[in-house]
């Protein structure tokens, strides 16, 4: 069940729905009162999270089998959008994917999470290998 | 997403996007470009004025396609205007290493300069 | 569990996220092919339905008192939209509440299920008192 | 959604929405039109021109303005030319009740006209 003032979203593990998902967030982030540059951050730290999920999620598994969705939660609050992307999947130990925020990644890939890091104004990561994955993202609307 | 493909002066390949460049269409641009490297075209330009969106994917294809350029001594220029899609690759760090300029001619002015001086290291070599 | 390829949506039920969930109507009518005329009838036709719940499922609650989600799945499949929306609500005789389709309702009140018959390509009302309500509308890309 | 509220010549109060009205804003709408109908303004314009989206919620509260105008020997006329808008009056048979007009001076004419008809038939009624 949805928690009171929860608008929750499953997603199937398939990028071509990513772009509906930034859509929620363009209908979300305006209704907390974000500004459009702070919508458009959200769009990308939302986009990063789901496609972490469609990439890394269920790699193990063959393709074709059907994975379990993408769970995403959007809380409004007054003046701050929280938005949550979790998955059932692999997991992963958030402390051994070196995250050196000072300097972006120097090479192709491993750039999603430095983005999320960057665009959200602050972020949870919490997984663990064998029990899935839950990216906590929130941008507040006055800075 | 729309991909529009020409070739300037039988050297230069342009790409001219729309729409938003995310998991699922990044990667029909992705195969653009590789047939592009495999009709030997390393010189690329890619034009974002119409493109709204773009993340880490696209910008993943845009870094493999700059990478890929260089190691045959060619080159890749971006252009973009809007704020949202600049904060990408600002943050990202990769505003030099894609050469991302504001208007095509600048890119395209770039991308010469490049390529002349790119003839010049190899007369200069075969010598 | 999202069944695979459907994308689901819990609302809270509450007016304003009835525009959200039109922008997701927006992209899975896009995705499904169907043009901004057709999809622009889905918008009609999911947000009656959606303010149907919000005004007659939990009716006899007193206000203030948090009541169950909207339940609104999205099947795109080639060509065709299918959107369920469903409630747990206090349900109702949907023949006792008589569709006269051939011609609209003359007084205030009564237009929202008239609406979504006349904007979807098929509707199916599924309810009963005490056992909620759900309603799946259908829009096909070519006709 | 926006609402803009005009007088025009002592009698006819103009209301000019943007955005869309659902169930969520429409209410707003009905706020301002209850308070139209409070200061003895009985003729009402609603120009509907930047509206993107409407459904029975605003048609509820128009055809509810549009009775209780009449009831008080007033009208009420909307302009609005969006296909998608002009499609619930149609479908919902509401465009005769509602005078769905195209444009703002056709609405005001059709208004000025039925004025000098009410008041026309006032002045026989107290002969
Ligand atoms: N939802 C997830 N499930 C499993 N592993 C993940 C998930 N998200 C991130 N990871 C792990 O963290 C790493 C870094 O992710 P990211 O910074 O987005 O870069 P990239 O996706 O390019 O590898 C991934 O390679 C993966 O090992
Ligand atoms: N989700 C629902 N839960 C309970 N009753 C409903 C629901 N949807 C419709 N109804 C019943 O059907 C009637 C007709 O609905 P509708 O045609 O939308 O007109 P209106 O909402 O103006 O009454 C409602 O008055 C209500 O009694």
């Amino acid at each position: 069940m949805a928690e009171a003032g929860v608008l929750e979203l499953k997603v199937p593990c398939d990028p071509r729905y990513i772009s509906v998902v930034r859509l929620v967030v363009a209908g979300m982030g305006a209704q907390a009162g974000l500004t459009v540059d702070d919508i458009d951050d959200m769009k990308v730290a939302v986009s990063e999270a789901c496609t972490n999920t469609i990439d890394h999620a269920f790699a193990a598994e063959e393709s074709g089998s059907v994975s379990e969705p993408i769970l995403i939660r959007f809380s409004p609050r007054p003046a701050e959008l929280r938005v949550e992307v979790e998955d059932v999947g692999q997991g992963f130990e958030p402390d051994r994917v070196q995250l050196d925020l000072s300097q972006p990644p120097s090479v192709e890939g491993g750039l999603g999470l430095y983005l999320i890091h960057q665009l959200a104004d602050s972020v949870q990561v919490q997984s663990a290998p064998g029990s899935g994955t839950k990216v906590i993202m929130t941008k507040r609307a006055a800075r | 997403m729309k991909i529009q493909t020409e070739t300037e002066g039988d050297w230069l390949t342009v790409f001219s996007l729309s729409g938003e460049l995310d998991a699922y269409t990044a990667p029909q641009f992705q195969e653009s470009l590789a047939e592009t490297f495999d009709r030997d075209l390393v010189w690329i330009l890619v034009d974002l004025g119409q493109v709204e969106y773009i993340d880490s994917v696209a910008l993943g294809i845009l870094l493999g396609g700059a990478k890929r350029a260089n190691e045959r001594d060619g080159d890749l220029a971006v252009v973009c205007q809007r704020a949202n899609v600049l904060k990408v690759f600002d943050i990202s760090g990769t505003r030099e290493l894609l050469n991302v300029c504001e208007d095509r001619g600048q890119a395209q002015r770039l991308l010469e300069q490049r390529r002349a001086m790119a003839m010049a290291r190899n007369k200069r070599g075969g010598q």
